[in-house]
């Protein structure tokens, strides 16, 4: 039972890691350029897709990631410099509607591009199966997803707390104004973390399609549960985007795995089976809803 | 010291700490009903701390507000107006985007207690003439008539200025809380704001605070220094002006 | 010109248009199309559940995500009712609007704590409860939805006719605008629009800020319910896609296309979306390339919206 | 371009004045779901649809052939706004194409009471099998248990004793586990039911392996089944455990997507694109030809949706408006369905043989079905007694 839990724990951490990917570079846009890219999902989906093809053309699965990673922050370059940079002054309501237009024009050009159907996208053979440790198998392809979760977490940390890039993305993050003053070229500093974001959400896509099916739309469906990520964790902080896909992986699975047999214990099979994964379904947004009665700014707070 | 008088707001002991730092430590004061009572002190004393605190915009971390006799404590914002504690803003905050007479008019409304009040959904605001009558009378108070029809935003400093007292006297206040109403004005805007506060003197208790010396000491009944979050010395213009404490640690170097 | 104004040449304007909505049927009927009858009350109805968003979101300043969930709470409504045999348009409408407000209260209580990117996210996430909660319930039909056999009784009145029920409709959200425009100009509606311009100000002059927008959430709930029970009554269906979050986001867009805060937004929107898409869809099955063009132009050209470029708008600066 | 139809139409209409005994062409209303995720399985069903019309020379029971084709975004209202189009506005006579069986609950009524024939290429809701049995419904691919209740008898005659069942947690999962346990008689570890459009199936694995069942039985229709296949195979189940599924979660359009996890894998169909029968091959041979990829099942049911058409238009010699003679000729299947054969239950939905295929390499090395043995044969499904067709 202990090993179950324990099993559960780490498919739990996995899928945290897993939004983390997608998150960190989410809250980094939101943070310091106060600005929600819906986008954010199509880049995901851009990149998984590029992935998919390079692949499949190149046989080499690292070779994709790479190109993938490349490939989408160009276009993020290109995106920010034609178009969010008009966005960054108007208010949240025009930002949600100017990047749904881009989702809607996103999918249709993939559509167009790569047509309808599921495209395929494997995991390298040598990762394909699972390995053991301690007691019980797990999915090689998803330690590496711990492994490079984990990789990113870190990275982002010196980054973002040792570096002078890092000091004045935080400077950003906190006062826009003020970091201008101190002659910061914040337009180019802006353009830069959107093409970094851009690069992490292209890595997220890329290191997900072997898990997930890569078509068009499956950014929407994550795009949320990052969202949730990161307004749990408190907007702009990379702290907190890690706690906040920490404590989603691990609600979501946990809940899903324990919640319809603790169930059973209290009510009739039949009430239980079909109030349980109901309940589970919605289990992280009961969790984003409690924490932001408690805390209306998220667990970290960037802007304190 | 205050034993006596009839007081109409009293602080006891508040302070408030943002992380580490103390903004406001163990201060008191007193106002008492009737008198324009001065806040002064160095840039960064903690007076805009205070009058955030008093109004509720941020709660504080320890001490009593006790005001007309209700304790303030966990009192919501509104609330306190509605018991007759209105403040200005030290940056203009007002609606740039209504005309003069909406914005006053707004303020009137809120405190218009008749049928359905502020929740009446159906009946034209075009046809309140009461409150449009008040907002009016108001604006002449303030020297506004003229302007009524402008947008806010469209307004001089001075003018804008004038239009903020004109929203918090709207409320009818028993004490108005005025945080440097002169802030940024020239000498013939600052005379006629000096003008206005001693005409509204004479109907509301007023709690100043304001960096600008010969008003305070033309205006105040009373003043109370505040240095590094705690008030050092209160008293008449004249004791604070010969208090040793006070000259030391800030008048000396801008008055003496 | 101030900050609520809907002049009398507008009003007088908007007779105009509600004439020739009056004759639609007829003029269809003419040129043998009475199948864009049906569609025309669709578009009332999207408008109306337009408008009660552009409330929420235009008037009082509240971006909310999860407008969805009243919309659907009110068509779930009618069908329950209807199943278990209340099929009293008199009864299960205003219980439609009713179970919707009720929603929203609850939803508004917990969610206007917050501000900004946690409001809109939290009510995406009271929305999202309500849409997988409705979805695994066998009684409500999962998601094949809730059939609603037949349509409301309304008196006399035959809403199985198409154009019988386009009047009722049309009735309905001419009278919500009516509504509306008086909302607008009452103290109510000045508190709410100029919260929306300075919230803090607005406690600080003694309003109890919280409960005002706390209304005027719920209001707005409470319409787009009634917006639910029609588009429940139109289909045939209580469907949970009326729940998902994406009808929450057209919702906006069309108040974005139509014009935020504009008596008139929601509705111009409205029917500016669903014509264009019925429009594009003939030309190519890519027309949400079209749609996302014509958004991005209107974010960023026409930020007050089509009513906006007309000069309709809240204001013009 | 409107204004343009508008005219079209009312000359049109002037012409045709009163009642013709004979049409001059079929008009047929196609609405499937051609974006959003489940798109796939649409287009597929529309390429096999226009196929059909192509191998009969752009004609349906030779009269020439009008394919109004719109896209029902997998949302039951515009589905339902559509069809209103096609019937009020375009007088279809056929209407055919829907993929999900919400979406056909939706749209049917006003079908019907317009006295409109639809032909499904793939919905078959057990309300429409049912109670709800309509003379102007038509399926020609299966009723939604069958395939369900295909692999519950096959993997009940192999003796698998200990199965787990996943679904997503909604009705139609609920009934898809429904249908298998009506064949199945052996032990259900447990029922697994997953939050609709889940991405990530970690728990569930793990729960699984705990269970330690022999074989795993899992309706997950779109992507959600694309992303529990490649997690079960990458979590090293797939080697103690057999995966079972309904033919729709193992045909081509999953396997092009998913690729060598697959191997290996048993599904239940009643259609293969290995199937030897001429047109069959025809078939295949021409939609690989035409489209550069093998047909799915979907596209087989789009195929047969046309050809039934076909035969009844040319057995009524044309005269649409006798809806009693169209019903006979429909009823009557007079074509040879790319599956070998099957006929009309009363219930107007097929009986026919099911199927039992695994997934390998076929001689050129690709990874595709390969049929490998009949599970029943004649199957009608469960809820003809129920219908009183009038």
């Amino acid at each position: 039972m202990t090993q179950l839990i324990l099993e559960q724990a780490l498919n739990g951490l996995q899928f945290g890691l897993m939004l983390f990917l997608l998150a960190a570079g989410l809250t980094l846009v939101f943070g310091i350029m106060d600005m929600i890219n819906l986008a954010h999902g199509s880049l995901y989906m851009v990149g998984a897709y590029l992935a998919a093809e390079v692949t499949q053309a190149s046989g080499s699965f690292i070779t994709g990631v790479g190109v993938a990673m490349l490939g989408t922050a160009v276009l993020a370059v290109v995106l920010e410099v034609v178009l969010l940079r008009r966005l960054y002054a108007r208010n949240h309501l025009a930002q949600v509607l100017a990047t749904f237009a881009l989702i809607l024009i996103a999918n249709e050009c993939v559509r167009i591009v790569w047509g309808a159907q599921t495209l395929m996208l494997n995991a390298p053979d040598a990762l394909s199966g699972p390995v053991r440790i301690g007691g019980f198998l797990y999915p090689s392809y998803r330690l590496l997803i711990i492994g490079v979760g984990a990789l990113i977490a870190g990275l982002l940390y010196v980054l973002v707390a040792r570096t002078r890039i890092g000091m004045w993305v935080r400077a950003g993050a906190s006062n826009r104004e003020m970091t201008e003053a101190l002659g910061i070229n914040v337009r180019l500093l802006f353009t830069a973390v959107f093409a970094f974001g851009a690069a992490l959400c292209a890595l997220a896509g890329a290191m997900l399609g072997p898990l997930l099916a890569v078509q068009v739309g499956m950014g929407e469906s994550i795009l949320i549960l990052a969202f949730v990520v990161i307004v749990i964790g408190g907007i702009g902080s990379i702290r907190g985007a890690l706690v906040g896909s920490l404590l989603v992986g691990l609600v979501d699975t946990l809940g899903r795995a324990m919640l319809p047999a603790m169930l059973r214990a209290l009510f009739s099979p039949e009430v239980a089976s079909s109030l349980g994964p109901a309940l589970a379904s919605v289990l992280i947004y009961v969790l984003m809803a409690a924490i932001l009665f408690w805390r209306p700014e998220g667990l970290f707070p960037a802007r304190a | 010291m205050s034993e006596g008088l009839d007081l109409l707001l009293d602080v006891r002991g508040v302070s408030k700490h943002f992380g580490g730092v103390y903004a406001l430590n163990n201060a008191s004061l007193s106002v008492v009903r009737g008198e324009v009572h001065a806040l002064i002190g160095p840039n960064g004393a903690g007076k805009t701390t205070l009058i955030h605190v008093l109004s509720g915009a941020l709660p504080c971390n320890g001490g009593r507000v006790v005001f007309d006799g209700n304790d303030l404590e966990r009192r919501p914002m509104h609330e306190r107006v509605t018991l007759g504690l209105a403040r200005s803003y030290q940056i203009t905050n007002i609606f740039t985007r209504l005309t003069v007479l909406d914005n006053v008019a707004m303020a009137v409304q809120s405190r218009v207690r008749d049928w359905g009040s502020s929740f009446s959904f159906w009946k034209p605001f075009s046809l309140d003439s009461a409150i449009i009558g008040e907002a009016h009378a108001l604006l002449a108070q303030v020297s506004l008539s003229g302007m009524a029809n402008r947008l806010a935003g469209q307004l001089s400093h001075g003018e804008q200025r004038s239009l903020e007292v004109a929203l918090a006297l709207a409320t009818k206040p028993k004490l108005l809380l005025l945080d440097e109403p002169m802030a940024g004005m020239g000498p013939e805007e600052s005379e006629r704001m000096v003008g206005l506060i001693e005409h509204l003197a004479q109907q509301v208790t007023i709690l100043l605070v304001e960096h600008d010396m010969d008003a305070v000491f033309r205006l105040a009944d009373r003043i109370s220094v505040l240095v590094g979050g705690t008030v050092i010395a209160s008293g008449s213009p004249e004791a604070i002006r010969g208090d040793a404490e006070v000259r030391r640690a800030y008048l000396g170097d801008e008055v003496a | 010109m101030g900050l609520y104004a809907t002049t009398t040449r507008r009003r007088i304007a908007a007779v105009f248009v509600l004439l020739g909505l009056i004759a639609l049927p007829w003029g269809m009927r003419l040129i043998g199309q009475e199948f864009y009858v049906s569609f025309a009350s669709r578009v009332l109805i999207m408008a109306l559940a337009a408008t009660s968003l552009n409330l929420v979101i235009g008037f009082g300043g509240m971006v909310s995500f999860g407008h969805a969930a009243f919309f659907g709470a009110g068509a779930y409504c009618v069908a329950v009712l209807a199943e278990s045999g209340v099929t009293s348009a008199w009864l299960a409408w205003p219980a439609a609007t009713g179970v919707a407000a009720v929603l929203a209260v609850l939803v508004g209580a917990i969610s206007l704590r917050t501000r900004g990117v946690y409001f809109i996210m939290i009510t995406l996430a009271f929305a999202q409860m309500v849409f997988y909660l409705v979805v695994s319930l066998k009684t409500w039909g999962g998601d094949d939805g809730l059939p609603l056999l037949q349509r409301s009784a309304f008196g006399s009145l035959d809403l199985k006719d198409d154009s019988t029920f386009y009047f009722v409709v049309l009735a309905i959200l001419a009278f919500v605008l009516f509504m509306l425009d008086r909302i607008a100009h009452s103290r109510f509606g000045r508190v709410i629009q100029s919260i929306r311009e300075n919230e803090v100000r607005m406690e600080a002059l003694g309003y109890p800020v919280f409960s005002f927008k706390l209304v005027c959430f719920s209001l707005g709930g409470a319409l787009a319910g009634l917006a639910g029970a029609l588009m429940a009554n139109q289909a045939g269906l209580a469907s949970p896609n009326l729940l998902h979050w994406m009808q929450s986001g057209i919702l906006m867009v069309m108040i974005v296309i139509g014009g935020v805060g504009s008596v008139f937004g929601g509705v111009v929107g409205a029917v500016l979306l669903l014509v264009c898409e019925e429009a594009f869809v003939e030309i190519t099955p890519h027309w949400q390339i079209g749609l996302g063009l014509l958004l991005l132009a209107v974010v960023l050209w026409a930020p007050l919206g089509i009513a906006g470029l007309f000069g309709w708008g809240r204001n013009r600066e | 371009m409107r204004l343009a139809k508008l005219v079209l139409a009312l000359a049109a209409a002037s012409c045709l004045g009163s009642s013709v005994n004979a049409a001059d062409k079929v008009k047929v209303g196609f609405l499937s779901t051609l974006s959003g995720p489940g798109a796939g399985l649409g287009v597929d069903i529309r390429d096999g649809f226009n196929l059909a019309i192509k191998h009969q020379g752009g004609k349906l029971g030779g009269l020439p052939a009008e394919v109004i084709i719109a896209d029902d975004q997998q949302k039951p209202e515009v589905a339902q706004q559509i069809t209103e189009k096609f019937l009020k506005k375009d007088k279809v006579d056929f209407m055919t194409g829907i993929v999900f069986s919400n979406i056909m609950l939706a749209a049917g009524q006003p079908i019907f009471d317009s006295k409109t024939f639809f032909i499904s290429a793939n919905a078959g809701p057990s309300q429409y099998a049912g109670d709800q049995c309509n003379p102007y419904f038509f399926n020609v691919a299966w009723q939604n248990d069958n395939l369900h209740e295909a692999v519950g008898k096959y993997v009940n005659d192999k003796g698998f004793k200990n199965v787990v069942l996943v679904a997503p947690n909604y009705p139609g999962g609920k009934d898809a586990m429904v249908g298998f346990k009506r064949f199945y008689k052996g032990k259900v570890g447990e029922e697994v039911y997953t939050k609709l459009g889940q991405l990530d199936y970690a728990a569930e694995l793990t729960q699984i392996r705990s269970l330690k069942p022999d074989a795993v039985f899992f309706f997950l229709p779109g992507g959600m089944g694309i992303n529990f296949v490649k997690q079960f195979v990458a979590a090293g189940l797939s080697a103690d455990t057999q995966l079972f599924a309904p033919g729709f979660s193992a045909d081509e359009d999953v396997i092009k997507a998913v690729g060598a996890p697959m191997l290996g894998m048993f599904n239940s169909s009643h259609w293969a694109h290995d199937m030897q029968n001429a047109e069959n091959k025809r078939f295949v041979a021409d939609f690989q030809k035409e489209f550069g990829r093998l047909p799915s099942l979907y596209a087989s049911q789009g195929y047969d949706a046309a050809l039934l058409i076909d035969a009844a238009v040319r057995d009524v010699k044309g005269k649409l408006d006798d809806k009693e003679a169209v019903r006979k000729a429909l009823e009557a299947k007079r074509f040879k369905s790319v599956r070998g054969d099957f006929k009309f239950n009363t219930n107007h939905y097929p009986v026919q043989d099911y199927y039992l295929r695994v997934i390998g390499r076929d001689d050129q090395g690709r990874i595709t079905n390969k049929t490998i043995g009949t599970v029943f044969s004649n199957h009608a499904d469960a809820y003809v007694a129920q219908c009183k067709m009038k």
